[in-house]
């Protein structure tokens, strides 16, 4: 069994902290915000100068002048408040915004990480990236464990361009949640039926497995059979 | 009696000039000067060097200057829009100039520009592909490069209230690059959605105070800037 | 439930310790956290380091804290408060120290350390007494002086209204320093008129979003800090 | 005869066009305000964040979060604006405020100018000063032609310390107004009964009369005997 990428992000919820300023990446991270507990108090930040934000508008209630960075219509929440360009990437590079999930392409064992420049794309595109990359001090990468081809993407060291170097703390999977560590890589979780030694099959990059690794808790809504497992 | 309103978005663009260099507002379509892209594309200038987060898509507004070959250079953070675009053709052509900033230091260099600085260091990038051939610098032990501001001749923005004086006052999502923008041209014209008589923006909701704008041209807001897009971050 | 409220300006400043470098807001009495300053005062620390734009006067609030001996350093733009100070007494024996910093210098420092900056290049007082000892580069044809950023352990502002997100909103003139240096500390308490409840302040109304703040704290505005002052600038 | 504190500010008035975005420094340059003509829209920036200020608050109707730099009670004009100082200052740097009229202790003949360190000062201290003198374009300053003792305050060189090397454009005296261009000063007013050599007498820099040159059209209320000349 491995997550499907519902699960992935409610996974990552469970671990955003009551009062964390969040900002979530398109993908994956984008389905976060749907997975925090309703007793708990997180705070979404957009790129293009929002900070309180909800969840989509709905079909007819779109308010045209409030977009996400992904471009969608989105909501506000009570406590939210919008402000320019400079100011967002204030809060971004000078640390206030305490948490960025973001997708990656590939994830190196000290924690460089590679999400800006696909292999073959035509235009590279950098967005607001490498400020998260750099300015935000928990980088939570969301990302399927290995390629559509079956390949690795936690790797020994990046192949591709890095967006940062070192700025990964913890890659959640639809295989396993791991730690970046001054040591290298922790185990400290893995999906339901998986077991640390395939988990490791499909990284390049040791891992250590931490004592109290153990079987991710997860409803089984978001499991599903994995093809390549 | 101080008025720097203008009847049309023809006249606001009027002076535009061959190879000049425009900052162009808004993040998605929220704050972008629509309007005023559309009489620029009209107007005819040509080698014209723009900064926007984006490169627009489809063939108005920014993708249609860009469709007509209009644009020598761009400079932004997210040119990569879903989709084949007319950036992307001249791109893959050679026949357009890129210039890919991180989208805070785009910001910053604009806000820079505006602010009378002469640049700033940013740990932005530092260490990565697109520092190559900056300066860098070690400051209190961690990596920064030099960033050097943006000025231009032009700048086009979107607010959603204004005044004769300039004063400009967004709604939301509105503020984005727009606010620094505003600072960092010699020319600056908005496209407003409302023309207030002077007092009815409240001292405190000024957003853009009027010593940084030169007019303000209030438009009919068109459906087809409403539309839901798709562009990615 | 996120509650960022604390009861009495003395819980806000408890944490405040011997040597701390504080961040202080406001110009004049409009935005200068006065109640924060009294209970400091009370708390105890030593040989602060403060930043203000200017030594306060009299005996109370800043010019208290200095009339006390508790303050090791002033970064500020304009000390030379007019008649005989604290600040001048100490000053004039070699017991305190002041860094004087143009006053756009010091708002551009505060915030730069804020964004994450790792300092800019200023025109400022290039060529003057004040760029002593100051790198200087030639950028596009103009003289500029690099400068810093000015990080604090502490920042204590003056907002209008809060709630318990640490959202802040200020009247007029209260913005000044306030709002970059709610940026630039470590821990920065906002000393309020009014506590409302959350969404009570519009989001196009938050002049300080609660992501800078740890803690708001309201106050009954006290009529001293209403006094006409004869300040210079 | 020559001007007044008051006379000096209404002369200065006179040459701030419609539209100026003007900073006034303490002492004669905030009496000019009082003297813009009722048909000329001049807008007041103040650099604690205001833009659009009115004249002074009447006793009673003080708001207490509103204060020039200078700390008085203040007005607002309609159309006004309020800010935080990195926007103030953005706008001085930037130059976008157009003009600022300011006190001076010595001018020199390059247009270099020294007005932040007083002789004998105990406490230094430079405020906004220097960040409008490098910042705005047009800096014009209002001074007595001599200081208390009777001596040249326009120099061939400044002896206190530089507010910023050739920063001044005009020079408004009581006795004359002096155009500072790159071949020197240019003597372009006098005061009602004087003359080019009163005003050269107290003047060390050497002055080149304009072809122009001519008694200034100001109303007698602004004119004194003047005690030195």
């Amino acid at each position: 069994m491995s997550l499907t990428r519902d699960g992935i992000a409610y996974r990552v919820a469970r671990d955003l902290p009551e009062g964390s300023y969040v900002n979530l990446g398109i993908g994956i991270p984008t389905l976060v915000s749907e997975y925090i507990p309703p007793d708990r108090e997180v705070f979404f930040h957009s790129e293009n100068g929002i900070l309180g934000m909800g969840g989509l508008a709905k079909p007819g209630e779109e308010d045209p002048d409030l977009v996400n960075a992904g471009k969608q219509y989105v909501t506000l929440l009570p406590g939210a408040s919008v402000f320019d360009h400079p100011t967002s990437f204030a809060m971004i590079r000078g640390g206030h915004v305490t948490h960025a999930v973001l997708g990656a392409l590939e994830v190196a064992a000290n924690g460089d990480m590679a999400n800006w420049r696909t292999p073959g794309e035509k235009v590279p595109g950098v967005g607001g990236a490498m400020d998260l990359a750099f300015g935000v001090h928990n980088i939570l990468v969301t990302m399927m464990h290995v390629t559509n081809k079956g390949k690795p993407k936690i790797l020994n060291k990046c192949t591709l361009p890095l967006t940062a170097p070192r700025c990964v703390k913890h890659i959640y999977t639809n295989m396993a949640v791991i730690e970046v560590t001054p040591e290298g890589l922790v185990l400290r979780e893995f999906a339901p039926g998986m077991d640390p030694k395939i988990v490791q099959s499909h990284t390049e990059a040791p891992l250590r497995v931490a004592a109290n690794c153990r079987e991710m808790d997860i409803p089984a809504a978001f499991q599903v059979v994995h093809a390549t497992a | 009696m101080v008025n720097k309103t203008l009847a049309t978005c023809r006249e606001a663009v009027a002076s535009v000039f061959d190879g000049a260099t425009i900052l162009l507002g808004g993040f998605g379509d929220p704050g972008l000067p629509g309007q005023l892209l559309e009489a620029l594309r009209e107007q005819g200038a040509k080698n014209l060097s723009i900064v926007h987060n984006g490169s627009g898509g489809g063939t108005h507004a920014l993708g249609g200057l860009i469709h007509d070959g209009r644009v020598r250079k761009l400079t932004a953070s997210f040119p990569s829009h879903p989709g084949n675009t007319s950036f992307q053709d001249l791109y893959m052509k050679g026949q357009i100039d890129l210039e890919l900033v991180p989208q805070g230091t785009l910001a910053e260099r604009i806000r820079s520009a505006g602010a009378g600085l002469g640049g700033f260091f940013t740990p932005t990038a530092a260490g990565t592909e697109l520092a190559a051939g900056k300066e860098t610098r070690v400051i209190d032990g961690r990596d920064y490069i030099f960033e050097k501001p943006l000025h231009a001749d032009f700048a086009f923005v979107r607010a959603y209230r204004g005044d004769r004086l300039g004063n400009l006052n967004y709604r939301m999502a509105m503020r984005n690059f727009n606010v620094p923008m505003a600072t960092a041209a010699k020319f600056v014209v908005a496209e407003i959605d409302e023309l207030v008589p002077v007092g009815a923006i409240d001292p405190e909701d000024v957003h853009t105070p009027g010593i940084f704008v030169d007019h303000v041209v209030e438009v009919v807001r068109h459906p087809k800037y409403l539309e839901i897009t798709t562009e990615g971050r």
